[in-house]
Formats: C-alpha cells, structure tokens, sequence
C-alpha cells in the first residue's frame, strides 16, 4: 500500500528533482533543456501538492486540482517560450543561451 | 545741574554736513561743500568753547563732576545690557572738545588754500567732517561701546583720507596698512570690552570707573599667568589705545600714514586721532590706577621705550613729515608713560594731569608743525629735507610760525611745551627715577632732531628755487593762530582744571628739574646748530662714525621687515595657502572623492549585469539560498 | 489683519504673468512689478506686525492661520510670523527686488530665468512663514532645487560641475533633515495623544531625551549644510562663482539664512536639551569654519570666490551665536542673517556688474575702478566696510551682539572659543581692503577700462535698495533687535 | 451565488468583454481603418477604466477565492488607468507601417495579462493567485518578443518567460511547503495557522522571493534591465509600471494576510532587502546611455524605496505604497511617454541624443523634467509627497536608520535623474533632435500626467482616502 511509503520519502524524491532541475537550468546551454530543467522543477512542486494532499489532508482536494493546474500552465508557458526561441533561431540562428548576451552591463 | 543740551549739535552738525555733502557729491559745487563743512565745524567749534567757559569757568562747585547731557538707548543687548548714545561732559571731554574743534577748524581753513585745485577736493571736505564727527564723538562717549563705535568710525576716517591720493599705490598701502595695523589692535580693545562687561554687566563710564564700583572695590574673575582677570582686560583695552596711539610696537603706520595730505597728518595724525589712545587710557583711568596698576605698569613701560625708540628714529629721518610723524609719536609715548607712572587723586596724580595737559600743549604745537611743513611742502613740492634749504626768506610767516613751535616742543620757556613737559618730567621723577632718566634724555633728542629740521629747512644750504611764494592767507591765518596756543596754552592753570577725581589741586614749580629740562634742550639745540645751521659735513662724519647704529636707527629698527616676514611669509605664504590648498585638496577632495568613488563602484559592479541568463539564475538562486540559510540559522524553531 | 497667503499668491501670479507673457523680453517688466508690489506688502507686513505687538499682542506667532491638510498625518497647513520671520521676510522681499534689477539686462532664456528665480523666492517666502515641519520642508527643498537650473543654464565657469556639486549637498543635506523632522514627528506626542508637524504645538511638549540627542545632529547638519557648516561647506564657493548675479545675491544672501533660520527655530527651539549637551561639540567645527573661511578668503583671486568664503565665515558667526544659546547671541545671530543677507547680496550685484563690464573677476586684472565706475567702487567699498563689521552699518550691530553674547556664556571654554571667532574680524579687514586696494584703487592699468560705463539707473535702484537697509539698520538698530528679542522669549523660556 | 456576487467581478468580466470585442473588431474594421481600430479599443478600455471609478461593493465570491473591496478598486484603478495611458502613448509606435495590422493582438495580449493582474490582487486564495500571476506573466514575454525582427527583442522576451518560469518554480516550492503546514490554500485561513515554524519561514522566504522576481527587487532583479532594454519602448513602460505595480500589490496582501504573523521576519527580510536594492539600482543607474535601461535601474531602485512603505504593516505603509504607485505611475509614465515620442519619430533611445531638447521641444522637454523631479521626490510634484510617505512609514516603525540610508540615496538618485535634465536643459548640441509635434493621444497621456504630477500632491483626499481603504486588510484579521 501507499501508506507504507513514508511522506518523508515522496518529499526528499521531489527536492531531489527540485534541485536537478535547478541543476539543470543552471547547466544547460540549450534553451529547450532549460525549458525542460523549469518542467522539472515545477514537477517537484506537482509531487509536493499530491502528496501532501494525499497524506495529511485526504479530505480535501486543493492539492489535486492545483497540480493540475500547474500542469497545464506549464504548457502553455512552454508553448510561448518555444515561440519565442523559434522566433530568436530566425533571428541569431542559434537557440544557445550563452548566444543571448546581446544586452548587458 | 547745568545745561549742556545744546552740546548735541556738535555732533549733529557735522554728521549732518558730512550727510549732505556726502549724498549729494558730484551734484554740489567743490566750493560750496567746503563751505558747507566749514560752517558745520565753525558753530561745532563755537559750542565747544562755550561749554568749555560753561563747564570751566562758570561752575559753582569746587570739583569737576562729570554730567551726562543727553543720552538715548541705541541698542539692547539684553535686559541688562544696553547701549546708549550719548554726551558726557567732564574735564578731559571738554578739554579735547576744545583742542579738537580748535585744530579741526583751523586745518578746515587751512585746506581750502593747500587743496585747491584738487581732484577729490569736495570729497576731502566730505570725509574732513565725517572725522570732525567721529572724534567728537569718541571723546564725548558715555560708554565703552559708544567709544569702540566712534573709535572705528576714525579709523575709517584716517583710512579714507590717508588714502586721499587713491591714484598713489603708495597712498594706498599706506591707507591699508593703518586700518589693519589699528583693526588689529582694536581685536584687543574689542575683547577687553567683552571682558568687563562680563564681569560688570555695564559698558557705562560712570559704572565702570566709579571708585566705589564693583569693579574696583571686588576681586573679579581668576587670575592667568599671574595677572587678574582685569588687569588682563585692561591690557587688552590699553591694546586697543596703543594701536591708535602708535605706541609700540603698533607704530609701524604712522609715519606711512604720511602719505596723506598733510593738513589730514596735522589734524588726525598729530593732534587728534593718535591721541585717542592716551585719551582712552585716560577715561578709564580710575580702574587703571585702583584696580590693575600692573596695567599701568605695562602702559608706563610702553609708552617710555617708545618716546626713546621714536626719538632715535626720528634723528635719521630725511622726510620732514616722517621726522614729525616719529616726533609725534615719541610725544605721545611721554603722555602714556605720564599716565603710567601717575597715582590716583591729589598731587599724586600729577602725571595724569601732566599727560592731559601735554596732550592739549602738544595739539597746538604740533600741528602747527605739520601746518608749516604742509606750508613748505606747498612751497617747494618735496617732502625730503635735501630739496630744501634757506627758506626763511621765502617764506617768513611760515618761518616764524614753525620757529615757535619748534622752541615749544623742545620745552624751551616760555613756549606751552616748556610747562607740559616739566610737570611730566616731575611725575616721572617722583614716581621712577629710570623713566625720568630715559624722558630727560628724550627732551634733549627732541630738542636736537626738531632743531634738525629746522636748521635742514630755513638755513643750511642756499638754494634757488622756481616760483617760490608765501602760501596764501587762507594758510597763514591758521599758522599764526596755532601759534599763538603753541605759545601760550601753557600757561593754562591745568592742575586745577583736569585732575583724576575732578578735585582741583596746585602744582608745585620744580626748579631742578625745569633747568636741568631746559639745558639738555638747549644743548640739543646747540648741536643741531652746529652740524645743521651752515652747510657741512660734519654730519655725515658722525653718521660714518655710528656705522651700523646709524642704518639700524635709519631703517627704523626694521620694524617694518619684521611684519612684513610675519605677515606675508607666514600668515599669508604659510598658514592662509595652505588653508586654501587645504580646503581645495582635501576637504572639497573629500567631497569630490565621494562622488567619483560612487561612480568608480558603478563601474566596478557592472560585471554583475552579464547579460547571461545563467548567471542571473545563480544570482537568483544564492539569494534565496542565503536567505534561507540566514533565516533558518536564526529563527531555529 | 494681515493674510500671509498673499505673500505666496503675489509671487505665484508673477510666475503665472511671466509665464504668459508674450515677449520674452517683458518678462523682467512682470518680474519687477511683481517683486515691488511684494516689496510693499513686506514692508506692509512690518508695519502691520510692529503695530499689533505694539497694541500688546503678546501671541508667540502673530497673523496664524492652521489648514489641515493631509488628515491622516496631521499635515497641516500652518502659517505665521513671529519677530524673527517678519525680520527675514523683509530681508527675502529686498534681496529679490535688487535682484530682479541687477539682472534687468539677461540676455537668453529670459523668461525661464526669472520664472526659476522667482520660484526660487517663492520657495523662501514660503518657508519663512510656514510653521508646520512639513511644509517647511516643502519650501525649503523648492528654494533649493531652481538653483541646479540658474547655475546650469546661466551660470559661468565650470557651471555644470559647480550646479551638480551644490545640489547634491544641499539636497543631500535636506535628506538628512528630512529623518531628523520624522524623527521630530514621532515623538512629538510622548504622552499618547496625536503626533503633530506644527511647531507650535510640539515646542508645548517634551521629546524623550534619548529621541532629542538622536534627531539633533540630523537636523543641525540638516539646516547647518545649506549655512556652510565646516567641513561641509564646499559648495559654496563654487556654487557662488558660478552662479548667475543674481541667484549669488538670492542664494547667499537669503538661501544661506534658510540654514540658520531652521537651526533656530528647529533644532533648538524643539530639542533644546540635546542642544545644550551638543552645542560645544558642534561650536568647535563652526569656530574652525568662522576663522577658517576667512583665512582662505585672504589668497584667492577671484572676487566671486573671495566674497564666498568670506560668507563662509560670516554665515559660520550665524551658527555660532546660534549655538552660544544665550539670548544676546541669539538676537545677534539673527541680526546676522538679516544684515549679512543684505551685505553680501550687494557684494554679489557689484561683483555680477564690474563682471558684466570688465570680463574679469580677477582681482589682479582689474585696478583704478574708482576712477572709471565711481558709483559701483563707492558702494564696493561701503559693502566692504559694513562686512568688516564697521560701526554705522549692519554688520557691527549683528558681530557685536554675538560677541558679546557668546562671551557672556558662564563656561570658560565658550569664551576662549569667542576670543578666536572674534579674531576673525581681523582677517576680514585683511581681505576686504586687499581687493578694495588693488581692484579700485590706483590707475587704470588697461587702457579701454576708461570707456567702461558706471552704473545704469536699474543698477543703481538695485544696489541703493540694498545700502539704504544696510545703514538703516546700522544706524538705528533698536527696532529690529527688539522685534527679534521679544520673538527669542520662548526660545530662551524652552532653552532654561 | 447570485448575479450580484457576479458583479463583485465587475472589472474583471468588463475587460474580457473588452478583449472579446476587441478580437472580434480587429477581424471587422479593414486594414486601411486601422487608426479607427486604435480610437475604438483605447475606448472600450476607457469605458472599462471609468466603471472602475463607480462605487462598487465589495465581498468574497467562489468561496473565498475571489475577495474585492475599495482596496483592491483602487489599486486595480490605477492599474487600468495605467494601461490606459501606456495604449495612449503606444499610437506613434503603432503607426509604423510594420506595427499596423498587429494591433489587434497587442492590445489582447496587453489586456489579458491585466486581467491576470486583476485576479491576482483579488485572490484569497493561493490558486488564483497562481494564476492570475501567470496569466500576467506569459503574455508579457510574448509582448516583449514583439517586435520579431530584433533579435533584442527576442533576447529580452527569452530572458523574461524563461527567468519567470524558474521564478515561478521556485515560488509554487514556497506554496507547497505553507500547503503541508497549513492544508489549506486560503489566505486568510492559512494565515491564522501559521506558526513560525522552521517550514513557514522557509515558505515565506520562498515565495517572497518569487515575487521579489516580479518587483524586480535585487538580486532578484537581473532581467528587468535586459528586458527593459529589449522590448518595445511602450512595453516597456508596461512592464515597469503595471506589471511592477500589480506585484507590489499582492506583496501588500500577501505578506499582511497569510504572513501576518511572521511580521518580524520579514521585516529583516525586506530591511535589507532595501539597502541592496536601492544601492545596487542607484549605482547601475549612473552610468546607463539607453534611456529605457536607465529607466529600468530606476524602477530598480524606486522598487527599493517602494518596500519602505511595504515594511511598515499598517494600514498607513499600506497607503503610502498605494499612494507611492499612484504617483509612480504618473511620473515613468510621463518619462516613457517622452521617450517614446522620441523613439517613434527619431528612432533615438539614447540619452546623449537628448542634447539640446529644451531648445527645440521645450513642452516636452519640461514634461521630462517634471517626471524626473518626481522620480527624484522633489517638491512640489507629486513624486515628493509619495517619497515623504514612504519614509514616514518606514519612520513610523522606528527604522530611521534604514530611512537615513535610503534618503542618502535619495541623493545619488538625483545625481542621475539630473544628468537627464543636464542634457536636455543645459548642453548645447550641434544637430538637436528637431521640432516635432506629437500626435493627439500622446499629448492627451502626457496632459493627464502633468496634472496628476502636480495636482495628487496637494490635493490630500487622495491619500486620506487610501489609509481609510487600506484599514480593510487588517480588519479582517
């Protein structure tokens, strides 16, 4: 059953993937990665919410519908920001971030 | 009580012609503001002598008290302090109202004739009645403020009519050097003020010298290097006289003052303003005398080294008027050591009497001294002694006029000099036998470098001259009046009309003394008429003699090269650049740093900003990492 | 009675004519009507004020109006005048109208330099009347900031540099003093009850000891800045050369006052205690700047920067009768900024027109103006005298006071500390009779300066104004020391 | 749940009619109406912005998740009024031939991260304000994108999607772990079981900083130059008045309702949060050329001074806040609408083209002025008073420390703000920008914030009616 598996654990799972994904976009020079690496993290969260909701408040459903939520933002987040890399490969033909450092200082 | 309400128009007038004159120069003819000047001190000079009769000769008592004839609040400074304006009548104001009204009208005539023709004639008489003004004013100061304000107000005076010639740079630092020279002893005089109206809580004269006073009866303040409090004051004050007095070693703008017309050097700089110091001394002369004679000693000491220093000095001079200018000085230094070796009340204080009353001697004598060399110089355009020579023929009346004078500063009887000198002479007997050695010896230099210049002057070498001619009468007239006070003003029963506690008493003819003044006098004479009266150079010889004395004496003891090294080497070179550079480098450096370090960091920090979104992330990211850490440490639950 | 609002609304409607008026040029016509028209009212003000206190008027502030504001803060706007005001007030309406002349022949941006000017005053007026902290502060920084733009746009020299400097400081300065009116404001009730800008109502209250030490020095630096406190005076000789004719008049001689003025009626009549612990730290940086500023007078060459730091000096006296908190040197510090106000005002006018005629103002390009421009080296010379503290003019009365009113300060150390400032009466003969000497005296050394003109009838309205009040008040100074002395009664009363 | 419960949404429902009708017109009016097009959508969002001035009831619809009150009127007012102005200063800019048949979209995607914004501040719960918040941020990297033929802009809308969504993450972290807490997502019940546990605190900070992200307070702040910089000049002024003023907002409520009680620690949080943001702002700013990333330091540090309102939990430093965005609003408006004028009839966005300004634009030039000034909080514009404010809120908490330090850099602020006025006022250039005459919408967006620099100062009603609003955030509780 799932309540053998202690909360503790889903919890360390997800700040795991939490920091991987921050890894991740901190690592990557690609901006799809990074775009993937944000996925991760907010996976984190979705894991949180479902937990949390499904070990100490099963009786209400908050967690639940925020994940969803949250998935589907995350798309289309997703969807815009691949418009706008498309968008940059027209212009610079590279979708490399250390590429974008137009503007600085 | 008398009635000395009409006294105020000694004052009002001349401010007023001053005013008028003043406002409306350049729209008033030259001529007319002579006029108008000359009356001003004309009726000035008028009430003077009728409250000199009034207060002398028809006062019913047996002493002299002072009286406040008019007075109104100028000024409060606080509750307690106040500052009035007013007249107070007593001997010593009445007797300069006289000598002062006297010599200014006189030299008012006088300059119509010498200034003719000049530039800023309208001006000369302008400022002419601005002093008139202010001197009376000093003198018939009720406080000690009132006497600063009109003290100034001289200084001013002197300062704008030494520098009459503005065209002359020489005009000009002379003009300069006097105002800072007496500003800085007047920072003295001002402080002096400070202190004893902090301990007296007054300025008023007839607080402050009150015999019975707290000032003078009580212990005030503590004492600073083992001096009291009011002694210190009264130094201070002393300070501020020496520096108008020319007493040592503030002398130092006198003989520059010369550069001024020389009817400006016979009024302000031989009669009236450089007497302002003795007078000084004298108005607070009670608290002198009771309360700080260690004061006194100070100002007994000064004034006989300067009648010494001044004396030798003048011996070297060629310039006649600086040869006056260090006589004036060294007859001034007699009347401040007179007062400093002087008691209080009775026949001990006899050298107070004696200063005063050498002091109006000395008004009439020496300017009509300064008269006849303004005569002179009008005559032969030179003030150096090499470029005259045999004038008594050329001009008799100025010849005759500067004779008596001459005989009556070198205290030969029975010229005024003869009686102010000799009473001096025996309050410095009386009191200290070394000042009356080193005053008897003064009287005998006087004597010989007076006789100097007159010898140097109206005999010596023949000359020819261009176009020489008697001055006018608008000139003589004043020579011949002056010379009749520089011949009989002494014998003026002075001891019964100036003393230092009003009460009047008889002086004793001292014969000894009165000899022996009179030979030393005339064997200085004699001298001078063998070196001077026929061409020769036997001069010359005792001069080569003397050797380094002679350039020391003649290079005024290089007084002049001493200020000159503090004051532009020092003060300016070292301590006011330095101040500039200071406030330039490193004060507005400081400022200028800050702002330039502001805009350096902004430079500095800009790496921060790399454009790479990488490093934006990890930037993020530590922020919320320290945060946590931070909060996490300190908010452990 | 007398509405004070009239003394902000005449100088708006003069902003608004001169805004709408057509010819750039009548620009200076609506200025000088303006400021004349406010001149009269100032001195109507005068006589209104003299006549009610003599009718036994015995309110502290006279003319009150109070306006809440912004109910939420109790902001109120609150106005009156007191001795010392209506003193500064006449000073303001003087300075400005001789300004508007002296600068009657601007040439470019005409109607922009007096609307900024005359905003400028605006922001005086308004801070001299106000007697709600925050309103104060209001004005205060408006007098402040039209000087970025009179320095930039019109100024000379390193303008830009010298316009950014002052700002900053002076700004820099106002922030500082906006902490300290904060702190002012939230202790103004430390019995419970409403907390209150007027000043008024918080001089009735007692700030917590610990608040008066705290908040003193930020506003004593605060107001002190804009007085040229040492070593925080930098922006004054620079800003001064710098700056236009007139805004070197406006500035120094009344926007310097704004300092001592706040230093008064702020930082001591409101936290008194503090300013009794404090003073002696702060006399020794104003003794520094009083002696200090005369010393550097002395070297420079340039007149604008001579009579600068010589206002570092005479401004650094202000401060320190201030800080002597006796009433005598109190009175005199406040006859100080009324007569330094109008001495270096003229200074500043003579200097903008031998400016405006020799190109120069260095002292040893010029000589023998006497000859040449007699009217403007007369007044030169009596501006000179009256700053050199000479009997008859305004300086002496106001130096004389806060001597004598320093002295009589009961510790020692006050009197050692007054024998130095009072030294500094020296140097300033020194460095006045110096540029007297060489810039006016002797001959003309360059030939053309003989066809160099005196003075024009604007110029002579101008500097007149100016001389007829600095003798007025030398001469009869009664009064003006009695309107001021009986304003100082609840200084004193909160001081013991 | 009645139909005047609906109505509670009033603003929210009115500008998705707007944007429904305005993608509707957009289809209707032809390609040669496109001035008509702009007249008629700035109406439709004039009518939406003058509703909001009605009185409205205020209530909580869907079960709490839905709150309104005069608070958040007002500060969606000023937002919608906001947006009003930026749509009115975006005509020079939208006239260009290339802008032309794209305005339909601008103005939807324009107005659909408003109405993100609207929800967001209305929420009391933390799902709605999920997603108002990202219904108010993706837009706005599409909006930065916008102009697809520079690769700036792409660069500045990459930054922004992909640095918010990082943001995002980590501030739904922070949400999740006041979720285990609490169990609830409710505001104001999770406020009452917050406890200041070690995992709250860790929330707060968390989702602090998430919305730091949004404020552009520093280090989180990175991306507003680059963004500011890449965008569209109108954009911009969105991204730096709106889009910072709604997220300022939901700090407010945020902070005061769940966090209420954590009030101590997040006041150390923001103190010295403040000290680095204005520092940092203030010295990035010095040395900035491009007008619109001078500006976006500025907002940096004027973000900085905004928090000295937030730290003061009051309903006063509330006000003040409100207040200071108000004002805030008026005065970059203003700026942005100068440099956009310039921008869309020269092209030039740098500072040093501005040399001379005053000689030939002189209104203009004294608008710029003016907006400067109130950056700065000099008297008697309106910048001053929302400045004063904010300083006696921070006061009022007895930092006066911390006001010392910020009204120091008050000071550099000014520096700066005065460099701008330096050279449009007093340098001297050879070939000046030229005379030009702005179009009607410009110079009625520019007219509206001159009068509200110079009149919402003086006139107090304002802010007293703010402190009296404001009061509702804490009566609650």
């Amino acid at each position: 059953m799932i309540e053998d598996i202690p909360l503790s654990h889903i919890l360390i799972v997800s700040t795991l993937i939490f920091f991987i994904g921050v890894y991740g976009f901190m690592t990557r020079k690609n901006m799809i990665s990074m775009l993937i690496s944000v996925e991760l993290v907010l996976n984190a969260v979705n894991i949180n919410f479902v937990a949390i909701n499904r070990y100490l408040y099963p009786e209400r459903l908050e967690g639940h519908f925020f994940t969803l939520f949250v998935i589907g933002i995350a798309a289309a987040e997703a969807a815009v920001a691949i418009a706008i890399f498309i968008n940059l490969y027209r212009n610079i033909r590279s979708i490399d971030v250390d590429e974008v450092t137009e503007m600085k200082y | 009580m008398e009635n000395y309400q009409y006294t105020i128009w000694i004052l009002i007038l001349p401010f007023a012609a001053f005013l008028f004159t003043g406002i409306l120069s350049g729209k008033l003819k030259p001529s007319l503001t002579a006029t108008i000047s000359i009356g001003a001190i004309g009726i000035a000079t008028a009430l003077s002598y009728l409250a000199a009769i009034q207060y002398f000769f028809l006062n019913a008592s047996e002493s002299y008290t002072a009286v406040e004839a008019a007075s109104f609040t100028w000024y409060r400074l606080s509750d307690t302090l106040v500052i009035d304006m007013g007249i107070l009548i007593d001997p010593i104001s009445v007797m300069m109202l006289v000598v002062i009204s006297t010599v200014s009208f006189m030299v008012h005539i006088y300059s119509t004739g010498y200034m003719k023709g000049d530039d800023g004639y309208a001006r000369y008489f302008t400022f002419l009645s601005l002093f008139s003004f202010a001197m009376l004013g000093l003198v018939l100061a009720t406080n000690l403020i009132q006497i600063y304000v009109f003290w100034e107000l001289v200084g001013l005076s002197s300062y704008l009519l030494i520098g009459h010639y503005y065209q002359k740079p020489s005009a000009v630092a002379a003009a300069k050097k006097a105002f800072i020279v007496t500003r800085f002893a007047d920072l003295g005089f001002l402080i002096g003020i400070l202190m004893l109206s902090y301990y007296t809580g007054t300025f008023s004269f007839s607080d402050i010298t009150n015999p019975d006073g707290p000032l003078i009866t009580q212990t005030i303040g503590g004492t600073f290097l083992g001096l009291s409090t009011l002694t210190w004051a009264m130094i201070l004050v002393f300070m501020g006289g020496a520096g108008k007095s020319a007493m040592f070693p503030f002398h130092i703008w006198l003989p520059d003052a010369m550069e001024g017309p020389t009817p400006i050097s016979a009024l302000i700089h031989a009669a009236t303003m450089v007497v302002a110091g003795v007078y000084l001394v004298a108005r607070m002369f009670t608290v002198y005398s009771l309360a700080a004679p260690e004061a006194l000693e100070v100002i007994a000491f000064i004034g006989a080294f300067t009648s010494l220093f001044a004396a030798l000095i003048a011996i070297t001079q060629t310039d006649i008027k600086k040869i006056l200018a260090y006589s004036t000085i060294s007859q001034i230094g007699y009347m401040m050591m007179a007062l400093g070796v002087s008691g209080y009340s009775g026949e001990a204080g006899l050298g107070f009497t004696a200063s005063m009353f050498h002091l109006f001697t000395h008004a009439f004598f020496k300017a009509l001294l300064f008269l006849g060399a303004g005569s002179i110089i009008h005559a032969v355009h030179s003030n150096e002694m090499k470029d005259m020579g045999g004038l008594r023929k050329h001009l008799p009346a100025t010849h005759i006029t500067f004779l008596i004078a001459t005989l009556a500063i070198s205290g030969i009887p029975p010229f005024s000099g003869f009686f102010s000198k000799d009473e001096i002479l025996a309050a410095a007997y009386a009191s200290n036998k070394l000042y009356f050695a080193v005053e008897y010896l003064v009287a005998g230099l006087t004597a010989f470098y007076m006789f100097r210049l007159y010898f140097n002057v109206f005999w010596g070498k023949k000359r020819t001259y261009e176009n020489i001619h008697e001055s006018p009468a608008s000139m003589t007239i004043p020579l011949w009046i002056l010379a009749f006070g520089a011949a009989f003003a002494g014998f003026l029963p002075f001891s019964h009309l100036v003393t230092t506690d009003g009460i009047p008493f008889d002086t004793h003819f001292h014969l000894t003394i009165a000899i022996a003044s009179v030979a030393i006098a005339l064997t200085g004479i004699f001298i001078a008429a063998a070196l001077y009266r026929k061409e020769s150079t036997r001069s010359q010889k005792i001069a080569a003699t003397l050797g380094v004395f002679y350039t020391v004496t003649k290079e005024k003891f290089y007084v002049d090269e001493i200020y000159l090294f503090i004051t532009k080497k020092i003060i300016f070179n070292l301590i006011s650049k330095s101040i500039a550079w200071f406030d330039r480098h490193i004060v507005d450096g400081f400022m200028n740093l800050t702002g330039n370090t502001t805009v350096a960091a902004s430079f500095r920090i800009r790496k921060f900003q790399s454009g790479n979104i990488h490093q934006y992330a990890l930037v993020f990211l530590t922020g919320v990492l320290i945060a946590t850490l931070v909060y996490l440490y300190y908010y452990p639950k | 009675m007398y509405n004070l609002n009239i003394l902000l609304l005449v100088p708006i409607l003069t902003l608004a004519g001169i805004m709408f008026v057509k010819d750039a040029r009548n620009a200076r016509v609506v200025a000088a009507i303006g400021m004349s028209v406010q001149l009269v009212l100032v001195f109507v003000l005068l006589y209104m004020y003299l006549a009610e206190r003599n009718a036994g008027n015995m309110e502290e502030v006279l003319f009150y109006q109070d306006i809440t504001w912004y109910e939420s803060l109790k902001i109120s706007y609150t106005i009156g005048v007191d001795g010392i005001a209506v003193g500064l007030i006449v000073l303001t309406g003087i300075v400005i109208f001789a300004g508007v002349f002296a600068s009657w022949l601007m040439k470019d941006l005409v109607k922009e330099f007096f609307f900024w000017l005359i905003l400028l005053a605006t922001g005086v007026f308004g801070f001299f009347i106000s007697l709600d902290l925050f309103i104060m502060f209001v004005f205060f920084e408006l007098a402040v900031i039209p000087m970025y733009l009179l320095i930039g746009i019109w100024g000379t020299g390193p303008k830009e540099y010298s316009a950014m400097k002052l700002t900053l400081m002076l700004m820099g300065a106002s922030a500082i003093l906006l902490v300290g009116i904060l702190g002012i404001y939230f202790n103004s009730a430390p019995d419970g009850g409403a907390m209150t800008f007027n000043i008024i109502e918080i001089s009735k209250v007692n700030i917590p000891i610990a608040a008066q030490r705290f908040f003193f020095p930020m506003v004593f630096i605060g107001f002190g800045v804009i007085s040229a406190l040492f070593p925080f005076h930098t922006w004054s000789p620079d800003g001064h050369a710098s700056a236009p004719t007139a805004v070197s008049m406006l500035h120094a001689g009344v926007l310097m006052k704004l300092g001592g003025y706040g230093v008064l009626k702020v930082a001591i009549y409101l936290l008194p205690e503090a300013a009794g612990e404090m003073a002696t730290f702060f006399l020794i940086f104003v003794a520094i700047g009083v002696i200090y500023g005369a010393l550097s007078a002395v070297m420079q060459r340039d007149l604008k920067y001579i009579n600068a730091y010589s206002s570092v000096s005479h401004v650094g006296l202000i401060l320190f009768g201030l800080l002597m908190l006796t009433k005598t040197a109190l009175d005199g510090a406040v006859l100080q900024m009324i007569s330094h106000g109008l001495i270096t005002a003229l200074f500043f006018a003579l200097i903008g027109m031998i400016y405006g005629r020799t190109h120069t103002r260095m002292v040893n390009e010029m000589r023998g103006l006497m000859k040449v421009m007699p009217f403007l080296s007369v007044a030169y010379v009596i501006a000179g005298l009256a700053s050199l503290g000479l009997p008859g003019l305004s300086g002496f009365v106001a130096e004389l006071a806060i001597f004598v009113g320093a002295f009589s300060h009961p510790e020692p150390f006050y009197r050692v500390i007054t024998v130095i400032a009072v030294s500094s009466i020296v140097v300033a003969a020194v460095y006045i009779l110096r540029v007297v000497a060489k810039m006016l005296m002797e001959g003309v050394k360059d030939e053309s300066y003989n066809d160099l003109t005196d003075a024009r009838w604007h110029e002579k309205l101008s500097v007149i104004s100016l001389l007829l009040f600095i003798a007025a008040i030398g001469l009869a100074p009664l009064w003006l020391s009695d309107m001021i002395m009986s304003s100082l009664e609840p200084i004193i009363m909160r001081l013991n | 749940m009645s139909f005047s419960d609906i109505l509670l949404m009033r603003n929210e429902l009115l500008l998705v009619a707007a944007t429904v009708v305005i993608l509707i017109a957009d289809l209707v009016f032809a390609a040669d109406q496109r001035k008509q097009f702009y007249y008629f959508s700035v109406f439709l969002i004039f009518i939406v912005a003058i509703t909001g001035l009605f009185p409205s009831e205020s209530g909580s619809i869907f079960g709490g998740m839905y709150e309104t009150g005069g608070l958040q009127i007002m500060m969606k007012n000023i937002l919608n009024f906001s947006t009003l102005i930026v749509l009115l200063q975006s005509w020079g800019w939208f006239s260009q031939v290339k802008q032309q048949k794209r305005i339909g979209e601008f103005m939807i995607l324009l107005l659909s991260t408003l109405i993100g914004m609207g929800y967001m501040i209305s929420s009391g719960h933390f799902l709605m304000f999920y997603l108002g918040l990202e219904l108010a941020t993706i837009p706005l990297a599409a909006l930065a994108a916008y102009d697809y033929y520079k690769s700036k802009s792409a660069e500045a809308g990459i930054k922004l999607i992909l640095l918010a969504a990082f943001s995002s993450g980590i501030l739904l972290f922070g949400i999740s772990l006041i979720y285990g807490i609490t169990g609830t997502l409710y505001f104001g019940e999770a406020g009452q079981l917050i406890n200041g546990s070690t995992l709250s605190v860790l929330g707060l900070v968390l989702i602090f900083t998430g919305l730091s992200f949004k404020v552009s307070l520093v280090p989180f702040h990175l991306w507003t130059a680059d963004v500011y910089e890449g965008s569209p000049i109108n954009v911009t002024s969105y991204l730096s008045v709106v889009s910072k003023g709604s997220a300022v907002f939901i700090m407010l409520i945020v902070l005061n309702t769940v966090f209420a009680s954590l009030n101590d620690i997040w006041d150390t949080l923001i103190y010295t949060i403040i000290i680095i943001t204005i520092t940092i702002g203030n010295l990035f700013a010095i040395r900035q050329r491009n007008i619109k990333r001078f500006l976006a330091f500025s907002s940096i540090a004027q973000a900085g001074f905004i928090m000295l309102g937030v730290i003061d939990n009051s309903a006063f430093g509330v006000a003040t806040v409100v207040y200071f965005i108000l004002v805030y609003m008026f005065s970059n408006l203003a700026a942005f609408g100068v440099a956009s004028a310039i921008s869309a009839e020269t092209g030039k966005e740098s500072i040093d083209d501005y040399k001379g300004f005053y000689g030939t634009n002189p209104r203009l030039s004294l608008v710029m002025m003016l907006a400067m000034f109130s950056l700065a909080g000099i008297p008697p514009v309106a910048g001053f008073f929302g400045k004063f404010f904010l300083f006696t809120a921070a006061a009022e908490k007895g930092y006066y420390i911390l006001v010392l330090i910020a009204v120091l850099n008050t000071i550099i602020s000014l520096y700066y703000y005065l460099l701008v006025i330096k050279v449009m006022f007093i340098e001297k250039s050879d070939s000046p920008i030229q005379f030009f005459s702005s179009n009607l919408p410009m110079k009625i967006s520019l007219v509206i914030c001159v009068l509200g620099l110079v009149i919402t100062g003086f006139t107090s009603g304002v802010f007293d009616y703010m402190v009296a609003v404001s009061d509702q955030l804490f009566s609650s509780i």
